[in-house]
């Protein structure tokens, strides 16, 4: 535990704290990106962490989701976040309950004064990551694993397909999805069949169940290390998951970095100087870098592709392209 | 056709190792008598020590690692399992709630003690898993080769394998005719000079060592770290392939397979041409129907061991 | 006799302070400080109005899925699948609480029926596969918990939203929530619920202890053999008894859908209430007055556990470690009455 | 003399209760001696002790001399002492062999080796004349095969002493009869032997000498040359006992069950009971003789509902009731004292009380509109135990806590109460002592002269003789005779019941 710099922990301090869904501040996905915006926040401003600084509730259940803001309302926590779309719910009914107090919810919209809601393009993040995967594939043959199917998780899969289809209309795109977030033997099993079936690149927006693709994706390349497959990380830059033991390589190709901690980071920004955008949504995209590619891309994409992948982004960014959100849209 | 088996057989047994080795471990135990709803939770107990095992040691130990931690997880798991038999069969505990203990206190303990350890709620990821491996020669068989031999897990093919050693032991030797008997008739065995207590304690154990097994390998192979969400079912699953299997070493090792199969078969469903408008719900819960149509159309009924569940006391009629 | 009686109420009590006492040593050993611990606990449970409420909030649930595995162990089947049933009971609560405007007269019994009834189903299918072909229903209803998860979710996302992952907000006429429970409760998720998981513990206690029904219920449950010889229908009372079991999950559902979260979502993974259940179901000794106590602790140690890293930097997995303590101690009660008779024995 | 074994002074003690209270009992080398009490007079428990499954509270053990502590069954079978129990203590599941070997296996390497032992079983149950079939399994061997085998599991550990508790109350007079030869060549070996029974006759044919306990106190040890049943009944009852009971004669009236050309199957779809005639009249006690396994068990069942029969008819009073469920068949008027009374008489765990309403539960007083009213049935349970001199703390005591005669006394309270014009009782003794005997043949015989059908089944040709007005011999699955006990002999019923001797006269009858 780091110590309270004291001199600095004032108690007129903006605070600020947040509640995590079952996965945790480390669930290497979102949770963990907030709770480093949050840090970033709370460190940059000198404050605490616990009461009065800046602080995170775990929830153990759907159930503990309302608890768990009613808890940071009553430690009067300036701006008080829900990390997820399941929270929508809880904070609609506290915001409406506490009319004065300050929320914010991520993944989702929450239309009331005393709520901003942040929401990504990641559709347009995966987008690019489609495109990386349309020009490296040798096979022509793509995966994509999904937990559960939810509108959320369409995004990803339309802008992925979207993007791998702009640079090669003859990739094939086969969409699985595994129905839990954390069944990683699913995700194995699915892998599995995947590379078995000549499925060279897949792309995971599948939290646990994507340990699984990993684990089967580190352990065919253990087995011949020649064969060429990879793995599209997500949410996180998730390289390090892809190392194969005994080798400095990785099997993730790229990953599709989603910048919870920057959005977090710029919200509480903005509402400690008295900027508070209650009942706006702001959607954060290529443009506002709240979604992109993981840098250590560099590490298995050639120059070239990286290239193709920038003219991709301005084009987004410019409005040339527009990125479908859904099924309905991608047709 | 031949390449759709390919796919699914391989990974059906990858799926069912765990419930394999762990499902064993519940044939041991209810043998004897000793209710084990804990399976679950010494699964857990083994998934955490063979994780934690193999990310400290992982330096020293090399590619041994993995097969260290499963010993480690085995011996941890067991020494677990002895709370369920010191309750269960020392103090006359129902054994329903004494494994529903365990599976609360296992998850409890290791997530307290991952949150300790690792300060966070799950731990790294480990380095030095099991390779997946071509059976040399074997795989070489045209046809069977592939389907069977090839792309698994050294530890797969050993559940496999110990399932029938686990028959011999529970039919062919001294060993396993008592621990039937104290399962079927205590009293029997104990007017036969047989340490009824010494039986089950030695069965739950095995148990605990067996699903210990079942945990960590699930971890080292699949899931690759530890956190609360790693076994998530797996033992109550065990625990049906046992019951689906009869109590018998071979047959939970069947249902095991089954559920592996239907497992893979979901999954390889989704990728077949003409099933690719079929609803995802169907085939997320075809292995699940799957069971229930096949114990009700040609397995039936089962019978447990007699005194399964009951604690001894001498002398009681 | 009375004596007797005594240790039992003993023997929970007992386990309760021992599992708290071996609380405060993991506590201790693992370097934390048991006494913020305990009344972070505390506070987070009971620390005012708002705690209260939702500690009462959280053993609604509790009570009805404690009543449901009890009232199938006491006619000997073993129903893990209340998690299951409880589920197919929130979708059906609030189905009906969506697709219908009616006065709440109507609406809300109307909801609770719906979730009854599906539960019901639930727990016929295992009931009716062991009677009429003998398979063990410890299988089905592990196998049914997951197809009600899967087919709920699929129906959430194709019938009850354009597939999205939760459904509308029920009506307000066939809610539990009542402004007057969070006036008193500074805005609790308090709600009527637990009047109804109350008189659900009567009604079981009822309809055990007291009815012509019940009295077959528990005789098939000890010994089949006799009640076939005494002409009760074995096979309809193992199904009834699934049936009955099913309906008290399938209101725990409700609870869920109609109180709570007034909605239902996709879910990733299972509620865990079901499960608890059985912990709240053995803790209480399967008996309805039991198992009330035991889902407030529950409640109380599940809901206070929330406090906990907050207040005092314990990790809330204690909270299960002394739960798991708790039901082990109550399991090995035998060395408890031991102890007690010792005591006594001692004592004269 | 030489004592083989010696119990001095034992004690033993549950909770407050004293089962033993100081009983001596002296077993000389080469004696068959009987242990002989009523019904919880001690004796298994005084067994059990010696055994080693008890620990005394009291007294000394030698054995050969020498004091000894039997800790366990093992330091039992160490010193030579075996013990056939009054509740067979095998593994159904498994076969004969493996019961026999269990604890002692002869291995090959890590692995049983079965021939070996199956070889040695064979041979020696070829030495003492104890028929088995070694691969059987024990679920589907004849209750006197199953005896067999408790016997060879005792030789097999190489046992001089052998204790045998109640081994008759489960056997048919032939197999007792082959239990006695059996007995008595295992003492011309050098064996001793202690057997329990409560059939006087038995002691009076093999046993050299005799101790008495009652209430768990030693009365004493007798020659069995200077003894009879009388004496020894009147010895452990504490008071006269009548073996032949009085009866009128029986006044018959019209048929109230006509049972004609009635096929059954038996659970492996084997007929057991084939093409069977039997009437039964009101005013009369018709007893069935046969030896075990002849379709008495699925004769009875069909006409109880508890199987369904293939064909023929079952009426009751005119009303056919074949293939009716058993509680149909309880409302026409049937009565039954089931054979298996732990596993159809009684739920063990419900109280006593709650026993007592077992048919009725749900019939006015005891229900009204569905709820239970507990104030009728513990009335009548109350009643009931009075009435049936039930032996129970009180009446919410679970039946489990009961003794077997008590739980037996408490089922024929239960059935007799309903007055139903038909009257089951199977094996309504099996295993009960003299008192209770004479108790329940009493009550038996008071339902025939109310009037009533009675139907007895039994494997005590004393019992059947003694109690029937009229015999229906059995023999697979048909009635071959019916004949007057009066005018029959125990050489006689023994002859048709073997099937060796058809008395064509009685069967239509
Ligand atoms: N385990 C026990 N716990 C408490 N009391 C017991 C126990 N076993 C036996 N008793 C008591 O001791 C008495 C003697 O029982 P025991 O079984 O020795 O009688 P028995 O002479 O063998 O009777 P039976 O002729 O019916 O076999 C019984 O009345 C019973 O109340
Ligand atoms: N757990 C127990 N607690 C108290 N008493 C017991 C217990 N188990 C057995 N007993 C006692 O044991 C006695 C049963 O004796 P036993 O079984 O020898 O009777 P029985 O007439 O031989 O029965 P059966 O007809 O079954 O052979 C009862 O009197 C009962 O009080
Ligand atoms: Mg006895
Ligand atoms: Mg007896």
């Amino acid at each position: 535990k780091e110590e309270p710099k004291k001199e600095e922990g004032k108690a007129s301090e903006f605070s600020i704290a947040m509640v995590t869904d079952v996965g945790g501040i480390d669930d290497k996905s979102f949770n963990q990106s907030a709770w480093e915006g949050l840090q970033k926040f709370g460190e940059e401003n000198g404050l605490k962490k616990g009461k009065g600084g800046y602080d995170y509730l775990q929830s153990q259940s759907d159930a503990d989701y309302a608890t768990n803001l009613n808890k940071l309302v009553r430690n009067d926590f300036d701006l008080i976040y829900g990390i997820g779309y399941l929270m929508t719910d809880a904070i609609t009914e506290i915001a409406e309950q506490k009319p004065d107090n300050k929320f914010a919810i991520v993944d989702s919209v929450v239309e009331k004064p005393n709520v901003a809601s942040i929401t990504f393009k990641e559709h347009e993040g995966s987008f690019l990551v489609g495109v990386v995967a349309g020009l490296m594939t040798k096979t022509n043959k793509i995966g994509f694993v999904g937990g559960m199917e939810i509108p959320l998780i369409e995004k990803f899969e339309s802008g992925f397909i979207a993007g791998v289809k702009a640079v090669n209309p003859n990739a094939k795109v086969e969409v699985q999805y595994a129905g839990a977030f954390d069944k990683a033997d699913k995700g194995k099993a699915i892998a599995s069949s995947m590379y078995a079936s000549g499925i060279d690149i897949i792309y995971h927006a599948a939290g646990g169940t994507g340990n699984g693709v990993f684990s089967e994706a580190i352990d065919l390349k253990k087995q011949d290390p020649n064969k060429e497959i990879w793995v599209i990380g997500v949410d996180r830059d998730q390289y390090e998951e892809g190392k194969v033991p005994g080798t400095d390589k990785s099997v993730t190709l790229t990953s599709m970095v989603k910048r919870v901690d920057v959005a977090v980071y710029d919200l509480a920004t903005k509402t400690k100087n008295g900027n508070f955008p209650g009942g706006q949504a702001v959607e954060y995209g290529l443009k506002e870098d709240g979604v992109g590619i993981a840098p250590t891309t560099k590490n298995n994409v050639p120059e070239d592709v990286l290239k193709k992948v920038d003219e991709w982004k301005q084009k987004i960014i410019n409005g040339e392209v527009k990125v479908p959100t859904t099924r309905a849209e991608l047709q | 056709m031949l390449h759709i088996l390919e796919i699914i057989i391989p990974s059906a047994i990858f799926f069912a190792a765990p419930l394999i080795f762990t499902a064993l471990g519940g044939v041991f135990s209810e043998r004897s008598g000793v209710v084990n709803i804990g399976l679950e939770g010494l699964m857990v107990i083994g998934a955490f020590t063979g994780v934690v095992f193999n990310l400290t040691f992982a330096d020293q130990f090399g590619q041994l690692t993995p097969w260290l931690a499963i010993l480690a997880a085995m011996i941890v798991a067991s020494i677990f399992s002895l709370m369920h038999a010191v309750a269960a069969i020392s103090l006359r505990a129902d054994q329903v709630v004494s494994g529903v203990a365990i599976n609360f206190l296992a998850l409890g303990l290791s997530l307290f003690l991952v949150k300790m350890w690792y300060g966070k709620g799950q731990t790294d990821q480990v380095q030095v898993g099991f390779d997946k491996i071509d059976i040399p020669i074997l795989s070489k068989i045209p046809v069977i080769g592939p389907i069977f031999f090839s792309n698994g897990y050294v530890p797969s093919y050993l559940a496999i394998v110990l399932a029938f050693v686990v028959w011999y032991v529970i039919y062919k030797t001294p060993f396993g005719l008592r621990l039937r008997a104290v399962g079927e008739h205590p009293m029997a065995a104990d007017t036969m000079g047989i340490n009824v207590a010494k039986m089950r304690y030695i069965a739950v154990m095995l148990s605990g060592a067996l699903a210990g097994i079942g945990g960590s390998i699930y971890a080292t192979i699949i899931s690759r770290d530890f956190s609360h969400a790693t076994i998530s079912g797996q033992g109550f699953m065990a625990l049906a392939a046992m019951i689906f299997g009869k109590w018998h070493p071979l047959g939970a090792m069947g249902a095991a397979l089954f559920f592996g199969f239907a497992q893979s078969l979901s999954i390889v469903g989704q990728a077949i041409p003409f099933l690719k408008n079929v609803p995802t719900v169907y085939l997320l819960i075809l292995p699940y129907a799957l069971t229930i149509l096949a114990l009700t159309g040609f397995i039936g009924r089962a019978d447990a061991p007699k005194a399964l569940g009951t604690p001894y006391v001498k002398g009681k009629r | 006799m009375s004596e007797n009686r005594l240790t039992n109420i003993l023997v929970p009590v007992f386990a309760v302070i021992l599992g708290i006492i071996a609380g405060a040593i993991v506590m201790i050993v693992s370097g934390y400080d048991p006494i913020a611990g305990y009344s972070a606990l505390l506070y987070g449970a009971f620390g005012d109005r708002y705690y209260i409420g939702e500690t009462i909030r959280q053993v609604t649930p509790y009570i009805l899925a404690g009543l449901a595995v009890a009232f199938a162990f006491r006619t000997g089947l073993f129903n893990i699948g209340v998690e299951g049933q409880l589920i197919v009971g929130w979708l059906a609560a609030v189905w009906v609480g969506v697709a219908f405007e009616l006065p709440k007269v109507i609406h809300l019994p109307l909801a609770i029926v719906a979730a009854a009834f599906a539960g019901a189903l639930w727990g016929f299918i295992p009931g009716f596969l062991k009677a009429r072909f003998r398979v063990h229903e410890v299988i089905v209803t592990i196998m049914m918990n997951y197809i009600a998860l899967y087919v709920s979710n699929a129906i959430i996302r194709s019938v009850l939203s354009d597939q999205g992952f939760k459904s509308e907000k029920i009506h307000p006429t066939a809610s539990l929530r009542s402004e007057f429970l969070q006036s008193l409760t500074d805005y609790s998720t308090l709600h009527y619920g637990i009047i109804i998981s109350l008189i659900a513990a009567v009604v079981m206690w009822f309809l055990l202890e007291k009815t012509t029904t019940g009295y077959e219920l528990r005789a098939v449950g000890f010994n089949q053999h006799a009640s076939h010889y005494a002409g009760m229908n074995v096979n309809r009372n193992i199904i009834l008894s699934m049936v009955i079991s099913g309906a008290f999950a399938g209101i725990a559902g409700a609870m869920e859908g109609l109180g709570t979260f007034e909605n239902v979502s996709v879910k990733a993974g299972f509620t865990g209430v079901g499960f608890d259940g059985i912990a709240v179901a053995l803790l209480g000794g399967n008996n309805a007055f039991g198992i009330i106590l035991a889902a407030i602790l529950f409640g109380a140690l599940k809901v206070g556990a929330l406090e906990m890293p907050s207040a005092a930097d314990v990790p809330t997995e204690l909270v299960d470690i002394i739960i798991a303590l708790i039901i082990f101690f109550v399991a090995s009660s035998y060395l408890i009455r031991l102890v007690l008779m010792r005591f006594k024995k001692g004592g004269k | 003399m030489e004592y083989v074994i010696e119990m001095l002074n034992i004690r033993k003690v549950f909770g407050n209760f004293v089962a033993n209270d100081n009983i001596t009992l002296q077993l000389k080398k080469g004696e068959i001696h009987a242990l002989l009490g009523e019904n919880g007079a001690g004796k298994s428990t005084l067994m059990n002790v010696l055994f080693g499954l008890y620990q005394p509270d009291g007294g000394e053990i030698r054995v050969k001399g020498k004091k000894v502590n039997i800790a366990n069954p093992n330091v039992a079978n160490d010193l030579g002492i075996g013990m056939v129990h009054q509740h067979f203590m095998l593994v159904d599941t498994f076969t004969v062999t493996e019961n026999i070997i269990l604890g002692s296996e002869p291995t090959k390497g890590r692995q049983i080796d079965i021939e070996k032992a199956e070889q040695e079983v064979r041979e020696l149950s070829e030495r003492y004349g104890l028929a088995v079939d070694p691969k059987a399994k024990i679920a589907d061997i004849s209750v006197g095969m199953q005896q067999r085998v408790e016997i060879l599991k005792t030789l097999y550990r190489g046992a001089d002493i052998l204790i045998f508790d109640e081994p008759t109350a489960v056997l048919t007079p032939q197999e007792i009869q082959e239990l006695i030869q059996i007995m008595k060549a295992l003492v011309r070996e050098g064996k001793s032997i202690i057997l329990i029974t409560h059939k006087l006759k038995e002691i009076m044919e093999v046993c050299d000498r005799v101790t008495v306990i009652r209430r768990g106190k030693g009365i004493g040890t007798l020659n069995v040359s200077e003894t009879n049943p009388n004496a020894l009944a009147s010895l452990m009852v504490g008071r006269e006992v009548h073996f032949k009971t009085e009866k009128q004669p029986s006044k018959v009236g019209k048929p109230v069950l006509e049972i004609e050309n009635l096929v059954v199957k038996d659970s492996r779809g084997i007929t057991a009971v084939d093409h069977l005639n039997l009437t039964v009249h009101a005013g009369e006690i018709v007893g069935i003789a046969g030896v075990d396994g002849n379709g008495q068990t699925e004769l009875i069942e069909a006409i109880t509902g508890l199987i369904k029969s293939e064909s023929g008819s079952i009426r009751l009073n005119g009303k056919e009731i074949r293939n009716l469920t058993p509680r149909q068949i309880t409302e026409t008027g049937v009565g039954h004292i089931p054979q298996d009374r732990h596993k159809h008489g009684l739920v063990l765990d419900f109280p006593i009380g709650e026993n007592m309403v077992l048919q009725t539960y749900y019939k006015e007083p005891y229900s009204k509109r569905g709820i239970l009213n507990f104030k009728a049935i513990y009335d009548k349970a109350r009643q009931l135990i009075q009435e049936f001199d039930v032996r129970t703390p009180d009446e919410y005591t679970k039946a489990r806590a009961l003794s077997g005669g008590n739980q037996q006394k408490a089922i024929i309270g239960r059935e007799v109460d309903r007055d139903p014009d038909l009257l089951i009782a199977a094996q309504p003794t099996r295993g009960l002592d003299v008192g209770a005997i004479e108790f329940i043949h009493k009550r038996l015989i008071e339902q025939r002269d109310k009037g009533k059908a009675v139907l007895l089944v039994s494997f005590e040709l004393d019992e059947i003789m003694n109690v029937s007005d009229r015999i229906a011999v059995i023999y697979e699955g048909k009635i071959v005779a019916i004949v007057d006990p009066k005018e029959t002999t125990e050489q006689e019923l023994g002859l048709l019941m073997a099937g060796s001797k058809r008395k064509e006269a009685g069967v239509s009858s």
